[in-house]
């Protein structure tokens, strides 16, 4: 994935103290003062969404569904449920789950134009260009041409639907299994699919070294 | 609000910004303002509503420049010194930010955060999957999830997704308003007119009170009811 | 283009600034920044559309913080490079400030910058005085002076201005379109919904292609054809 | 009419060199020496938009039309040919006018949201407030609520018609003349003209120290 920074989105990590950081500073202290703040529950937290709630998360869903039909057929008419069976309850928001699949025919993508609402539970925290304005300008009017920008053409003929997550629930892609990846283990899948995969702004690529045998079946389906 | 937040179907805002290997956050600040900013929320310090409607009150002209998380400190901020719980000369020292005036709201919200679930029986749909309906044209000044580019247009019910409380009533104090809350899908051309793509949709989670009954239409070229939602 | 400009409606953005005994120009380079402005617009280096439209495109998160003339600055100045009439080397020690790009537009207009006027014979109108008509849904990229929240509302007629050459091509090297203006009278409740009053309307001026025809409608509770414009 | 400062409205006019003043600067220069700039005419505009052309052009009209029955009849009907005769020519800008004429039944404001078109050629350059965001968000959504920020209480039952000039008709507001002006000449009358009640959002008050006549007369009507 190219990097593709705009200028205003500079990161200043290594900034010594920025305005941010004295207030959040500030705050921190105030309402610790107050006896409004658990320091051990805000550490926890940290550590949940750094370490280990994660796209990773929603990369185990979507192997399991890809080699488990039954899982799947779960998995789109109850995601909280179905996620919660591998051990990721859907999180202290409390939000409802719903997963949308995409296939040959329909392409979905994920947005939230009027904040930033995202799955967490599943995918983490969202990366800086879900919660810019370019891309909540974008994704509901120009869908095509903000995948481009990431890199995916999708088929004039391909069906896309856009979800504008308003409200309470959250949603998660499921993306097409490529082709070549059939003797692929579900851990070898899911090293596959990626976070911009489950928010439907990409594809999931074909395994690496496989796309020789992809084309020669791709061409020989082409012949059908 | 018709505010800057509401950004959907907007031009120039320049490229997606894309980064490589991006950390959870930024710098600590970051890190500690999420686990603040959540803190706060489960101690029904503020609703989630309150807190995105402080949100959407930062000043348009800072709104665009701002990082995620620095909107985080700003809106926390002045929410809590409009709640009362912090007093301005508690961050003597800092430049004063002031949100933009909203309705009152005052104390702690007396509402739960989380959503009602689909276990709030007795509460009836109005609408059924495939059932055809009008975003309401409304521009209230406080907080609305009814987004402006799917205002006075018609779409299609696909989903019910159970019953939630009302955040134009919550984010004003204005306590629990109990309703289902419908998955609407718009045909691209009934949202951009002509030009858009026979084979583009949004589906947009709306509350039953920015809905009204609407007859005799298509969503795209393909379906007529678009029920289902895979 | 659905760009930061279009402000029509927005709330939020605080109190009207006003100043007692104001003067005209609040400072010396504002002075020589209308007048340069002004004299770019009479020799035609650039069309009073493309300067509109570079104003436009100014990036939005600098927008509503900049004052009138500064955005005058960087719009002409942008507008100077794109057209290859200043070199941005020439203007080395300042900092660069890119305008959002846009469609190709280059060397110097070639259109009359003023109206066609009246005067502009055989161009027949489509619309007469009384007509019930509808602003079209469209969403282009590029510059138009139909605004955003008028757009798919139910208008009437109220006056045919006469023929002028469509802002839309001009803006972008696209030659005289000459056609009918039309002052358009929209009741505030098509507008803004039903809580707003029945006793206000707004009436914008529209080019003849921003307009459909429509049928069966009040324009407000007095009147339902608002002819006349007084 | 109050003063009421927008923090980001700060008028800077001592600041020593601005960014945009040098740049103005070097703009001016190497127009200048690639021949596009004539110094002269420039001079020359500058003069007639801070010295000739302003508000007084506008009320002189004004007060022409409340004692000249047939010549407000002309302006109605032709505003560009009309006002001319006064010596105030449509202004290099060539865009035509249009008066609207404001009575006990139907009060006109104007305003552009896209920009500031603003009719230069009788009311010279307009005011800050004019073209900032808040007035130009605000008029067409919220007139009644702009005009009481002005200090203007519009009567519920007037009709408010907004005018939002968005292409190339410019439009002046022709205010109602106030009680007690009876015995004005027309240059006393111009005097009583505002700017503000010539773009609409404010009424022309009725002439000072005629207040208590113009009272007893209102409380007779009111009988009546």
């Amino acid at each position: 994935m190219a990097a593709n920074h705009h200028e205003h989105d500079h990161h200043r990590h290594d900034e010594p103290e920025s305005d941010a950081a004295i207030r959040v500073k500030a705050l921190e202290s105030i309402l610790t003062s107050k006896g409004l703040m658990d320091t051990a529950a805000l550490d926890m937290l940290v550590d949940t969404y750094e370490n280990r709630v994660g796209p990773r998360n929603g990369a185990r869903v979507v192997a399991r569904a890809w080699v488990d039909f039954a899982f799947k057929k779960r998995l789109l008419s109850d995601a909280t449920a179905a996620v919660n069976e591998l051990g990721f309850p859907p999180g202290p928001e409390g939000f409802n789950l719903i997963v949308l699949e995409n296939t040959s025919k329909v392409h979905n993508l994920v947005v939230c134009t009027l904040c930033s609402c995202y799955p967490w539970s599943v995918l983490g925290l969202p990366p800086v260009w879900y919660k810019s304005p370019a891309y909540r300008a974008r994704a509901v009017s120009d869908p095509r041409g903000v995948m481009r920008e990431f890199g995916a053409e999708i088929d004039d003929d391909v069906e896309i639907r856009v979800w504008d997550s308003s409200a309470e629930v959250r949603y998660l892609v499921l993306p097409e299994r490529p082709a070549g990846s059939e003797a692929l283990s579900e851990e070898e899948l899911a090293e596959l699919v990626t976070r911009d995969a489950m928010i439907g702004v990409a594809k999931v690529n074909p395994p690496q070294g496989t796309a020789k045998s992809r084309k020669r079946r791709s061409r020989v389906a082409s012949r059908v | 609000m018709n505010g800057i937040h509401d950004l959907g179907g907007m031009h120039g805002l320049g490229p997606i910004p894309r980064e490589e290997n991006e950390p959870v956050f930024h710098a600590d600040w970051e890190r500690r303002m999420y686990a603040l900013g959540r803190q706060l929320l489960s101690a029904r310090i503020f609703s989630l509503d309150e807190f995105r409607h402080a949100i959407e009150r930062i000043p348009p002209s800072m709104y665009l420049g701002l990082r995620y998380y620095e909107k985080w400190v700003i809106a926390a901020t002045g929410l809590l010194i409009e709640k009362g719980i912090i007093k301005p000369a508690e961050l003597k020292g800092l430049a004063p930010i002031k949100l933009n005036p909203t309705f009152t709201v005052g104390g702690r919200p007396n509402e739960p955060i989380s959503a009602l679930g689909h276990g709030a029986a007795g509460i009836r749909p109005r609408f059924k999957p495939g059932g055809k309906v009008i975003a309401k044209n409304v521009n209230p000044a406080g907080h609305t999830r009814l987004p402006r580019y799917a205002r006075g247009k018609r779409g299609v019910i696909v989903l019910d997704e159970g019953v939630f409380a009302l955040p134009d009533a919550v984010a004003h104090g204005g306590g629990v308003i109990a309703q289902h809350v419908y998955a609407v899908r718009f045909a691209a051309r009934e949202l951009w007119g002509g030009e858009a793509s026979p084979r583009e949709s949004v589906t947009i989670d709306l509350w039953e009170a920015y809905l009204e009954p609407a007859k005799g239409l298509r969503v795209n070229g393909r379906s007529r009811n678009g029920s289902g939602r895979s």
